[in-house]
């Protein structure tokens, strides 16, 4: 008997279709993942299974009962947590407020409540202080804080919705564990992901969803990659990273010396030339991300020398970075990328107005030139220029912080985990832009927590450990143990070192 | 005869004295059969302007205004004379430059010289060493009565003992109410040990004055001493004693002879030689004669 | 499945963006037309309860009376758009109405205007350094500001109103006069109106205060001077408020220093009412100068129908709650 | 990859974690000693203006000036909290100032202020059920409250003053005398001031109230009933505000519709200058008391001192504009 069962679920929002008769069902003990495009419904779904929506027609059953689920609390008195993909935490409370913030009771033990957070911490194999307040720790400690609340519920049920999205793969390995030892213990599992090997590692079974409806359901050992890239995205991607352009690599465009900021990252010096991919790997929390927004001029520079086109270049903030020609795509895309409920229109012409402006007032028609060659030339799938960038997928949205850096031309673009949360056909897309960019004689700077990517990609790639560089890799020494061995490795060497 | 319609333009309905001005006002015209309609201008100049203006579009004849400000009101009064509105300005002054019948109001010159002259003669040659509670920061009324009182009461200090000291300790801001003058007589008394005279531009704040000196166990060492009104909860204290003196500022009164001097103009009976200014009788309340000014029915 | 199936749900994908576009502009088209609807309800209902209400005068007079609100609520209009508040408006109202009393009498008259207007430009750059680099709360430092500008009100004036004399008389006449048969305050406000229009809608500085408030660290990040902005908007609101503080003083004749009191809080309602979000990143210019004829009406019409002062208030608490709950309407309803 | 790189890599991420939070309770520190550090400077300020300052008799003052708007803040602080506002405290307190004086008279003590109290809850209910329910937005809500209760307290009291008569002598007693060398009223903002500590530091209700300032979704995700809760913040609110209006009446023994005017913006800044944010989920009982202090003692030293009207609100604003750059300082130098 299933654990849970989804029969026949229908949802709309007034009027459009979210899921036409999806049907999907969990056993206890095992790990179930659920795959599809960006808006092919499966957050959606689990919204229904965790009552946070009623569904129009279908049923839910938990241990083969149909139930009517009333709401959140109903659905977690049942034993089903939902981990969401936008995290569901209280930035302001403890880590221990966090986990019970359901069930806290009347008068509060505080000596009480950390020791059984604490306790519930360890059994995860982390070691994060229930005091702390939940904005000072890491994504990946935000993450293990869900699914100790979720363990809190003794839930049987839980389901995660995209958790690795924001994890480096040592902490996505973690999880994995994590995973793995829930599910040991007869807890079922609901694992959504746009990375699919990590689905291949984890699953007993794969759910693929289309545009809200049921595509297949499959076991890993019987399909591969490609079959489910085809299934999920309609056409079989036989290139996933595509082929470079030739281009020749030319002058020293952007050169990094000694680069040294007051967070604690330093050392970082690199070249970027002409025409060339050059990626930034490591893991979370090595400083890639500030390193780029340093040369962007989004964070202070404490020391060091940058040289753009041979000229010495420190910009104070973003502004002057962006009239030297320097772009960023930021690493959180919905928060620092781009304006949601701005239209697409506006947002792809808001670092660069001149050309569609005159004395500071925008030209409706040149603007309109400007937005359908972007569109076309990018490929955006929307409605209309005016909607709401909102209304997009994740990929499309991607594509519009992508269009503005386009549209304002700078020669050096940073890109900061550029395929966070885009599905594959997307990511297909976003990489032969990529390569466009190069051909067109700029230089890239790509930061990825997705090797995979990287290697895909990059010319060469630089590797930071510990607000260090360490090192760089060559196309013939492209290879995880590699990549993982220079950005550790040399740290521990340092530890040592500094023992003996 | 023509109907009659007053409009009553407070610019302020946010103390007990004009509450009763406008009551009264209110009660004299429907007894005339009149209709009437008010507004309250809540302090703000340019909302008295717009209420005039209101008013004057919805028909009225008469209108009886308390002026927010003496110049700030003159081009709302002169549209509302110049479409054939009769009015008259009471209490607050207005601009005589103005296009209005008559200004009604008591006068605090007069007032504070009859309150100085008691205060001086109380003191007894003693020097006043005087905690003054204003009511707001810019108020002319309050200006004329707090110097109304000083004017007097050297004046009579001098005429009495050929010298004056009067010591100005601090001056406190009470808003015009009770708990105002409460507070801000606790900072001066704090400040200042040696008071013996306080002296408010109104018998609000002296009210609350008297909260503080009481909590403070002061009350024998002071005098109290209100430029106006004649609140009736400050009558009821002069009579035991408790309270000094004030001056009279009777608001009834007031709106009483300006509903008259309006019905007047709008029947055409307004007497040829009416002046611009029309003051109501002074006096100084004292436990002497306070019994001819309480009315224990009055709404002030 | 086949591969025909998923192309099918391909095209729904487009078909459900269509309709997702349709759904969104209605919504986008009832928060445009719910303040217009309360406005028409309002009107309705007002000239029922006197026949004066709709008289050309009456029409006049409220546009006159709203002058100054409505120019306060340009500038409040901007700082909500980039998620601020000034609560200062009323307070460099004073200011202006003083000034422009005193320094018409030692100026040429537009000399001394544009000195006013930069003085309430300065009390505003003053809250927008603060606000827009310090990044200290906009509520506390314009609080701040209002007690300030007030304070320095009442110094300039000594407390007592400031008349400009002979020197006034142009400022006097074009306030209490009419062009084209309009007061000229209300045009004055109909031109600022429409200036704020096309800033809002079709200038880059317009676009630029309207997506701060929606997503600050994205324009940042776009290489905006983000900054400048903020601070601009609240220089734009100081200015307008000293405009309405001069208005003051050319319909009243006198410069006075209690002009304004409480005036920040009807131009936040008004504004508020129009359907701008205090969370910033939405509002129009439009709906705004509704919002404010809004409040006009209320005011004009309980004073036309003869409503008692104390009684008004309450009114006027529960017609604004009307209001908002029709603006709002559908959002609760949908939930 | 292997585990023991996984590992070693977790490894890391908690060496800089452990960092990363001491550098961040550094800053919670000096966020709560800001707000300290600035009363301090306050003082040793005002004792150098004033040799009275520091006398027992002026800090008693002090205390019992500032206790209706202390308890007016703690009010405040919880709405806060929830990212909302009530600007409907001072008219609140009005009604009660009123009411209190009118039911003295016709029921006993105890039934009195019950009544009275409700009376506050339910005003304060009326806005919580807007905001919470319908979702308007606070500000205007609350504003309509304000303009509302004003209205309602002047028509209870026709607009005078009321007087208790013999019936209020118990609880003017209970106003001006001291227990334990306190004023009662100072006594009654620290009972409240300790029990609001309690509620929001070890009580279901105080955390799930800070929780909702900081992330609505989760709490309600977390299948806890958000609207009550939003609710109930305005509901103490108005009853706290009920209370500070009873207290003037027990002071100055008269009940006046003119309490409390403007007096929401003091409560405000009060919360704001003791370090909560208007954004929701961040503020503490401890600095808005202190932000109380702070606000009371730069109005007490500037009587003290002798500093003229117009001048204090100058100075008033100056000091609050430091009092915030102060309280916020180390957000901007680190930039
Ligand atoms: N609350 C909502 N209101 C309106 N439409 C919604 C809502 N939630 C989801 N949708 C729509 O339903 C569809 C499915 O969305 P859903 O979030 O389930 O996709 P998803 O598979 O989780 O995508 P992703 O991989 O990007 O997370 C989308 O078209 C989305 O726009
Ligand atoms: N919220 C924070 N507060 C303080 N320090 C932080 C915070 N987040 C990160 N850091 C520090 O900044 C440095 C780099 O962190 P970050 O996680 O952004 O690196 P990254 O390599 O760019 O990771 P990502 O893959 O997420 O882009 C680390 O030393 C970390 O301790
Ligand atoms: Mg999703
Ligand atoms: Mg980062």
């Amino acid at each position: 008997m299933a654990l849970v069962e989804l029969d026949n679920i229908t949802k709309s929002f007034s009027g459009i279709r979210a899921l036409s008769g999806v049907n999907f069902a969990l056993q206890a003990g095992e790990v179930h993942a659920l795959v599809g495009e960006n808006g092919a419904g499966k957050s959606t779904l689990m919204r229904v299974l965790g009552g946070e929506m009623r569904p129009d027609h279908g049923t839910v059953s938990i241990n083969g009962e149909p139930v009517r689920l009333t709401g959140p609390i109903d659905a977690i008195r049942r034993g089903i947590s939902i981990i969401h993909q936008e995290m569901a935490l209280a930035p302001d409370l403890s880590v221990a407020e966090n986990i019970f913030l359901g069930e806290l009771p009347a008068r509060i033990g505080w000596g009480e409540l950390r020791r059984k957070a604490r306790a519930l911490i360890n059994r995860l194999g982390f070691d994060i202080p229930p005091g702390a307040l939940v904005s000072e720790l890491s994504v990946a400690h935000q993450q293990v804080v869900e699914i100790a609340k979720a363990l809190s519920r003794e839930a049987r049920v839980i389901v995660f919705d995209e958790p690795t999205a924001v994890l480096s793969m040592g902490d996505a390995q973690r999880l994995l564990d994590i995973i793995r030892n829930l599910r040991a213990e007869g807890v079922g599992i609901v694992y959504i992901s746009h990375r699919l090997d990590e689905i291949f590692a984890i699953s007993d079974r794969i759910s693929v969803l289309k545009d809200g409806r049921n595509v297949d359901v499959v076991t890993p050992d019987k399909a591969t990659v490609d079959d489910l890239i085809r299934m999920m995205v309609g056409r079989p991607l036989s290139q996933m990273f595509g082929e470079k352009p030739p281009t020749t690599i030319g002058d020293v465009l952007l050169k990094v010396t000694d680069l040294d900021l007051p967070n604690g990252v330093g050392g970082v010096s690199f070249e970027l030339r002409k025409g060339e991919v050059v990626g930034l790997g490591g893991l979370v929390g090595s400083g890639r991300s500030e390193v780029a927004r340093a040369i962007f001029g989004a964070d202070p520079i404490r020391l060091g020398a940058i040289e753009l086109h041979g000229k010495p270049f420190r910009p104070r903030n973003p502004k002057q970075a962006v009239a030297r020609g320097v772009n960023l795509v930021p690493e959180d895309r919905k928060g620092q990328g781009i304006v949601l409920d701005m239209e697409i229109a506006k947002n792809m012409t808001m670092a660069k107005t001149g050309p569609v402006t005159t004395l500071g007032f925008f030209r409706a028609a040149r603007e309109r030139k400007v937005v359908d060659g972007l569109i076309q030339s990018l490929r955006v799938k929307l409605g209309h220029p005016s909607d709401p960038v909102s209304s997009l997928s994740g990929g499309n949205q991607q594509k519009i912080v992508l269009a503005k850096w386009f549209h304002s031309g700078g020669d050096v673009v940073l890109l900061d985990e550029p395929t966070r949360g885009v599905d594959v056909g997307a990511k297909t897309e976003i990489y032969s832009l990529i390569h466009r960019l190069a051909a067109e004689g700029k230089a890239l700077l790509i930061i990825s927590s997705e090797h995979a990517e990287l290697f895909g990609l990059c010319d060469r790639v630089l590797v930071m450990g510990e607000g260090r560089l360490r090192g760089e890799l060559r196309p013939d020494d492209y290879s995880e143990e590699n990549l993982l061995t220079l950005s550790i490795g040399a740290a521990a060497q340092d530890r040592q070192e500094a023992l003996a | 005869q023509e109907e009659c319609r007053v409009g009553i333009a407070m610019y302020t309905l946010g103390a007990p004295y004009f509450a009763a001005q406008e009551a009264t006002a209110r009660k004299t015209a429907e007894e005339a059969g009149c209709t009437v309609r008010s507004a309250d201008g809540q302090n703000d100049m340019v909302k008295q302007i717009g209420d005039i203006e209101d008013m004057v579009a919805a028909g009225i004849n008469i209108l009886i205004v308390n002026p927010r400000d003496a110049q700030g009101l003159i081009p709302a009064v002169n549209s509302a004379s110049a479409q054939g509105v009769h009015v008259v300005a009471i209490d607050s002054t207005l601009d005589p430059s103005a296009d209005f019948i008559t200004q009604i109001q008591s006068s605090n010159q007069a007032n504070g010289e009859l309150v100085g002259a008691w205060l001086a003669d109380h003191l007894e040659g003693q020097p006043a060493n005087i905690a003054l509670l204003s009511g707001s920061q810019g108020n002319l009324v309050g200006r004329d009565r707090r110097l109304g009182v000083l004017r007097g009461l050297l004046d009579a200090m001098i005429t009495d003992y050929g010298s004056a000291e009067v010591n100005i300790l601090g001056q406190g801001w009470g808003g015009w109410a009770t708990d105002g003058g409460l507070t801000a007589m606790e900072d001066l008394l704090t400040a200042h040990p040696n008071i013996n005279v306080v002296l408010g531009e109104n018998d609000s704040m002296v009210l609350g004055a008297r909260a503080a000196l009481q909590a403070a166990g002061r009350l024998d060492e002071v005098v109290l001493v209100a430029a106006a009104d004649g609140q009736k909860e400050a009558l009821e204290l002069i009579k035991t004693g408790d309270y000094g003196v004030t001056g009279l500022n009777n608001p009834n009164e007031i709106a009483r002879k300006a509903v008259e001097v309006g019905l007047q103009a709008l029947n055409g009976e307004l007497p040829e030689d009416m002046p611009k200014l029309t003051f109501t009788e002074p006096a100084a309340i004292t436990q002497e004669n306070v019994d001819e000014f309480y009315d224990p029915e009055s709404l002030f | 499945m086949t591969d025909d199936a998923a192309n099918v749900g391909g095209h729904r994908a487009t078909d459900s963006r269509a309709i997702t576009e349709g759904r969104l502009s209605a919504r986008r088209i009832f928060a445009q037309f719910g303040t217009f609807a309360i406005f028409i309800v309002l009107v309705l209902l007002a000239s029922t309860q006197s026949d004066v209400f709709l008289s050309e005068r009456n029409i006049m007079n409220v546009l006159r009376q709203m002058s100054g609100i409505g120019i306060m609520a340009i500038g409040m209009l901007f700082v909500v758009l980039t998620r601020g508040i000034d609560l200062s408006v009323g307070s460099i109202a004073a200011l202006g109405a003083v000034s422009s009393a005193l320094l018409i009498q030692q100026y040429p008259l537009p000399v001394a205007i544009g000195m006013v207007v930069a003085l309430g430009a300065i009390c505003g750059a003053i809250s927008g350094f603060l606000v827009a680099f310090l990044r200290l709360p906009a509520f506390v430092i314009t609080l701040a500001m209002m007690t300030a500008a007030r304070g320095f009100a009442l110094i300039l004036s000594n407390g007592q109103p400031v008349m400009p004399g002979a020197d006034g008389a142009p400022l006097s006449a074009f306030g209490t006069s009419f062009t084209f048969g309009f007061p000229n305050p209300a045009l004055l406000m109909f031109a600022l109106f429409a200036v704020a229009f096309l800033v809002l809608n079709y200038s880059r500085f317009g676009r630029i205060v309207k997506a701060i408030g929606s997503n600050e660290e994205a324009v940042r990040l776009s290489g905006i001077a983000v900054s400048w902005h903020v601070m601009a908007v609240y220089v734009i609101s100081g200015a307008l408020a000293s405009i309405a503080g001069i208005l003051v003083t050319a319909r009243s004749g006198v410069g006075s220093a209690q002009v304004g009191v409480a005036a920040e809080l009807d131009v936040i309602a008004a504004v508020v009412i129009g359907g701008a979000s205090l969370m910033g990143g939405r509002g129009g210019v439009i709906n705004t100068f509704i919002g404010v004829m809004i409040l006009g009406v209320i005011g004009n019409i309980m004073n036309l129908a003869g409503v008692p002062g104390y009684h008004q208030q309450v009114y006027l608490g529960v017609i604004i709650v009307a209001a908002v709950v029709m603006q709002h309407g559908t959002s609760f309803l949908r939930r």
